[in-house]
């Protein structure tokens, strides 16, 4: 390998770019787990789909849309990579192989567009969703990225790298990005039959419990690993993420042990995510004292917002805005006041005499990121549902999705299930004829 | 008394339920069920192979009324759960020679 | 540490190898959601007592048989390592320690008959089946391992060093390889009751996906970690292996989708597995476009294949033919059209001007293997049939084999079930007496 | 970074440590696919409650008592490191950054107390076990884990650097100070009503199953990550944490096969959990033949283990005794006959002509660490029953102990679930009034 | 008319369908049970201790039939559900007073 | 003949089974269900409102008894799932024309 290489440093964004890989996965537990029974699977591979479709877009024209040469003041990177071209074994991007890099990149762009998913549960076309991942992260999250992650010497992207917008692994790009977008397709999508009259609880909590574990595991290597290199500050974000992490989820239980009488374990983990999602931009720019004021302030936020849905009606159905949307920001914003000016990074915030500067700063990629998803996201949504629609029908939606859409039930726990299922269901080669049946 | 049992479709519990609260019925007990009839299941693909599964999901509710509340409960009941479409299910009544109340040991009308 | 030694490569193989390691438990859980409620733990445990049996072994003498000095010809390694003697810490395969080097093939000699048990379900006595593993790696997986694995400039393992085949990663010794002896066993222990007639539905595809996710997780270790360093050859496995995953994803659910009328759930983690094993032999030789090539054809082909037990009527429970064997020659054959010359490996396919030559060699490799395990598996299943018996009897077949085998249920979902327990349940010291018994 | 710096060896710790902090997840789900269906969600929040806690105490106070400048006679750290104050970037321990340090044994702080859970399954006050927890890591493990993990020349702590007990990964400051402190809480909350007359089998052994293959991948990071780097010593713990673990397997599937007749799902679950413990004090100091001894010897006496408790009459519920207490005192003292003298530490055992002189060590470690956590745990577990009560009514305890301190159910897969709750529940965003209820 | 309720062994219910189909009954309502009787239930090892599970599954089948075919329809659902061992379950029949089709609202035989 | 059918706390069924095989019964079979009653549920929280599930796990038992037997039966059932709380459950019988012991084809008392 050329000089420069360090196979330390490979050898850690090879195995961090796996463990943000798993996160997809475990976001389809952790949403999957909250839906009721009958659309279970549907989330499932809502998410599952997301791995297919963005990875063979980025080979193809991803990449250099992202991560390609600058086309112009910082907006989106030109056509030099397409099909992955010139990528050859030994390039390196910093101290590592070029391939690593976009290996740990490509799952970033996966999981974004997964995450909005919670926002339409139970209520999604699987065809408009699969075309709606697919033309979102061409326009949405692909140029994005470019303004967020690409750094060129001040020639890269113009939020991060001309601006100085600090988001160390995500909290503009992803969270924002996606909770922004969530809020849209909640709004197009429109409100479940019996939102806000139907509990609609979760059908498996132990499946969230494992969401949103693999989701803690796998976010050590989105934060730790967006510092490139094993080293201190890969370290740094790592403390910070546990921390900030374990912090949400006290912050998390306490609100609702006030406010509601118990400590859920609904709550635990979703106050984990929270803390997760907004250490993210964080990570590599604040101490891990301001990382556990920064968890408990996002844990215990988040948990009061999840209930402006029902205050302003729409049915973002497993919380991407009150968590990703919330979490997002207040991380962001809060890097403007926590920034020590030693970690990772050098700018200082507010508490750190940096004053008022990277406040402004941060308040700058927090409006930016969200008005251009949300905007885009509402008009491709819109064009999917006045096109081929995105919603299913009010029958389906009743019935359950996984019926319709998959033609699967999630379980089958009965133990007469197979005797059942042998006395009464007919093998049939030929699709069955489209007879009036209950479902 | 009589023993009043209805299955119907899951979904159109919520109905019943308002119904029975409105006609004044305040109990009942239910349990999951599948039924088979001249309605159809739906499709399954499983490994290229295409399934009907004709078994459907529902729900078979009992009450204890009252002799003289009986057929009109009935129709309550059918009433609430009808939408039109097959498989609605099926109502039936079963005459009941005793009924206790647990808790304290009240028999007929009174245990209701 | 000695010269030559990398910190880094050997950080990456260690964690490779635990990678691995957790794809037998992934795949236990990809079986045993698939089969129904009732024989649910003995398709787990029939995966985990792989992980018992052949670590064991490897330390006795399985690592010597693969990766001990060549016994002549290249077919088999000579005894020098019988109980890992002589392997001290310091000891280098490479850049990094033997035992790294160890360890991580180790987990490949696990899974490798971890992924029949998918072809016998729900029928196989578990003494039968820890017999058929212990004997099946010794007589049939190390020497294979050998042929292909065991590299030494030229006086290495006949197939692999001596004669050019290219497996990057257990193309033709992993995957063949098992699914040649899944069919084998298939037809040896015969169809199950109901076969053909009773769809035996997965009875939790939640764990399907549990199993997927972690498999593909595990693969980055399995493939990438191939490579025994940190490097560019690395990061194109891991890209070609994340690629080629999702294009047999999308091919897989196109095809049925186009048969059968609908996207499953099932169909996308089984197109999902039936890329990751075509790409396995193949990721360290071909282009990442190569790679989304051989995807969506494996995983459209796969897809096709697993009818043909209704055709053939052969009981391949969970379809080890239609993705390992099928998807395992497919992969192999590929790369003699699509190596490129230019990734990890200096053969070229077909299409990229090195003519048939390399492809005649892919076919030495996969006609080998494939008659060499399938001729074996079936003698040594056969063997095990007649004398102390394979299959379970019809009367546990029907009950479940769960109860018969291991004495539990997999489940206890009831709200009343502790309490049924306690009102219908005796504990017993001593086992109770067997009168007759309704099941 | 500063001089003596690995990347390779701290990518490994950052690795491992995250490999670490996925056991705990790994053992919510074992404990909780155990426990009956109406105290599955109780368990699971036990131990991830640890996780939130004890990594908030650990950046306050926790990492300074454990690691910071021994305060005299190596019994504890001082107060140097408060806050994490004075940790900076380039910090380095040995070749890793002290953070990687921190947040790896950070992680073994967590999982310590969640272990201990399992003894208390179905009846402990969640308050009153945070409470428990908080104090119980505070003056129970962040002493232990000085005396027996800091090493400073001879000047840390009076176990390990000053007496020679080896202890590679926490077989007494892991295991047997959970298994200690379990005995205790078992004694001081009592028996569970119906013990001894109530099977209480697990609910979900797929989630057992799911629990411990997370266990075992991430114990990888436990027992080969504890040599601070990836290396031949790492490499020898790796592969004796796989052997001992199959072979505690295979022992604990033998002694049940004989002595009840199956082979259970949780006794492979189990045997391999008691061959994790086992080889985590020895990995570092025994050949690989040693390790399938210790395995062998694990797996078979932890299996008579577990029924000590119903012959001495104390409700340790998911056997945090049989397994852990009984397991890390095994592997303990087979220390003082297996050590070659060879592998990472030079004393040799009662086997390798070492005399009886390490085993009397390592049976100090042995009693000094299992009379400290088992006297302090009853004191402080008594002390929270007087005060606030640490056991649930009797009325909560036969309803679940799910629906009364968490006002969920771990489930709900009622085909008609959704419109069953929409009939029969009302929103209400005030707390319900407490009239009297039937749970 | 008469209920007909059947509990019988879960792998028999296959036959029990196609005996009904063959008799002109086209309809039928099934829940999961459990059983307790003379037959014995399995074994189960937990945690080194044995204990005899004596609940069996069985499903239990409800049929609305003509009071003409009442005794006629037990014998087929007898036979079939027959195995000849032990646990093989009971079939017992209860008189109806109305059964009505919720879609419709018909009552009586024209209701099945 | 008698069809006792009993719907009783889940923790109750122990004492049930305890009381009929006193009595000599030997025999019933069991669903699960969920009652609604004049007892109330319990509070659920999820996402930060709180709801009440009315709706609560019950045992429902069915027991076939000679009619001679049928009124002590069902005291014995009432006295032994009794715990005098709100949400006790009810017992109630119905009149049977026919019982039939699948594996042997007896009919009537000797059936059960
Ligand atoms: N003869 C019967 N006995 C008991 N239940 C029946 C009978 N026929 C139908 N059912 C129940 O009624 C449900 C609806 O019956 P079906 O014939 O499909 O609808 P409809 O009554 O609208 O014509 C079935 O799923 C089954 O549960
Ligand atoms: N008295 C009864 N009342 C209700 N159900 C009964 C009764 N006796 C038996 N059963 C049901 O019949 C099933 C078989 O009964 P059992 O006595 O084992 O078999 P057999 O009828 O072959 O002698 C039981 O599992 C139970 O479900
Ligand atoms: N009219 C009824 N018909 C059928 N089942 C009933 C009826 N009323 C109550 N039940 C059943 O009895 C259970 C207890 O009823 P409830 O009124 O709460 O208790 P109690 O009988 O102690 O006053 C309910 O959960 C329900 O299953």
């Amino acid at each position: 390998m050329p000089d420069g290489f360090s196979a330390g440093d490979t050898a850690f964004v090879f195995i961090c770019a796996a463990l943000v890989m798993l996160m997809t996965p475990g976001l389809a537990f952790f949403y999957g787990g909250m839906v009721r029974v009958k659309s279970t699977l549907n989330m499932l591979v809502m998410s599952f789909v997301s791995l297919a479709i963005v990875s063979v877009l980025w080979v193809l024209y991803g990449y250099s849309l992202s991560f390609g040469p600058d086309a112009g003041a910082g907006l989106i990177g030109n056509l030099d990579y397409l099909g992955m071209r010139g990528i050859d074994l030994n390039a390196l991007t910093g101290t590592i192989p070029v391939t690593a890099f976009a290996a740990f990149q490509l799952m970033f762009a996966i999981i974004t567009p997964a995450l909005i998913s919670g926002a339409i549960a139970d209520r999604a076309k699987f065809t408009a969703w699969s075309l709606f991942v697919a033309l979102w992260v061409t326009i949405v999250y692909f140029p994005v990225a470019h303004w967020v992650f690409f750094f060129d010497g001040g020639n890269g992207g113009w939020l991060g790298d001309r601006n100085g917008v600090i988001d160390f692994a995500g909290g503009t790009a992803v969270h924002i990005n996606a909770g922004a977008a969530g809020l849209a397709l909640a709004l197009v999508l429109g409100k479940r039959i019996g939102f806000k009259k139907d509990p609609m609880r979760p059908h498996s909590l132990p499946l969230v419990m494992l969401g949103s574990g693999l989701l803690w595991f796998g976010w050590f290597g989105f934060n730790a690993g967006s510092a490139l290199a094993a080293n201190g500050v890969a370290g740094m974000a790592f403390m910070n993420t546990q921390v900030a992490t374990a912090a949400a989820m006290l912050g998390w239980l306490a609100y609702e042990k006030i406010k509601h009488g118990a400590f859920t374990t609904l709550g635990a983990a979703s106050g984990a995510v929270a803390g997760l999602v907004a250490i993210t931009p964080a990570c590599g720019s604040v101490s891990m004292l301001g990382a556990i004021a920064i968890g408990v302030i996002a844990g215990a936020a988040c948990a009061a917002a999840i209930s402006l849905k029902y205050k302003f009606g729409f049915d973002d159905s497993l919380d991407v805005v009150g968590v990703h949307l919330v979490g997002g920001i207040i991380g962001s914003l809060l890097i403007g006041f926590f920034a020590t000016g030693h970690v990772g990074q050098t700018a200082s915030g507010l508490f750190y005499g940096g004053g008022f500067t990277q406040l402004g700063k941060q308040a700058l990629g927090v409006v930016v990121v969200l008005v251009y998803s949300f905007v885009l996201s509402w008009l491709l949504g819109t064009a999917i549902q006045k096109t081929i629609g995105f919603r299913v029908s009010e029958d389906v939606e009743v019935a359950g999705i996984d019926q319709a859409e998959h033609a699967e039930s999630a379980y089958d726990f009965s133990a007469v299930g197979a005797s059942l299922a042998r006395a009464l269901s007919t093998p049939v080669t030929v699709p069955a004829e489209k007879t009036e049946v209950d479902a | 008394m009589k023993l009043i049992t209805a299955v119907i479709k899951p979904h159109r519990l919520d109905e019943v339920k308002e119904a029975l609260q409105a006609f004044g019925v305040h109990g009942l007990t239910v349990t999951e069920a599948s039924g088979y009839g001249r309605q159809r299941g739906h499709t399954e693909v499983y490994r290229g192979a295409e399934y009907t599964v004709d078994l459907v999901p529902k729900v078979r509710i009992e009450i204890l009324v009252d002799d003289d509340d009986a057929e009109q409960l009935i129709d309550v009941v059918v009433k609430a759960a009808r939408t039109g479409k097959i498989g609605d299910g099926k109502v039936w009544s079963v005459p009941v020679d005793t009924a206790v109340r647990v808790r304290t040991g009240e028999r007929g009308p009174d245990a209701l």
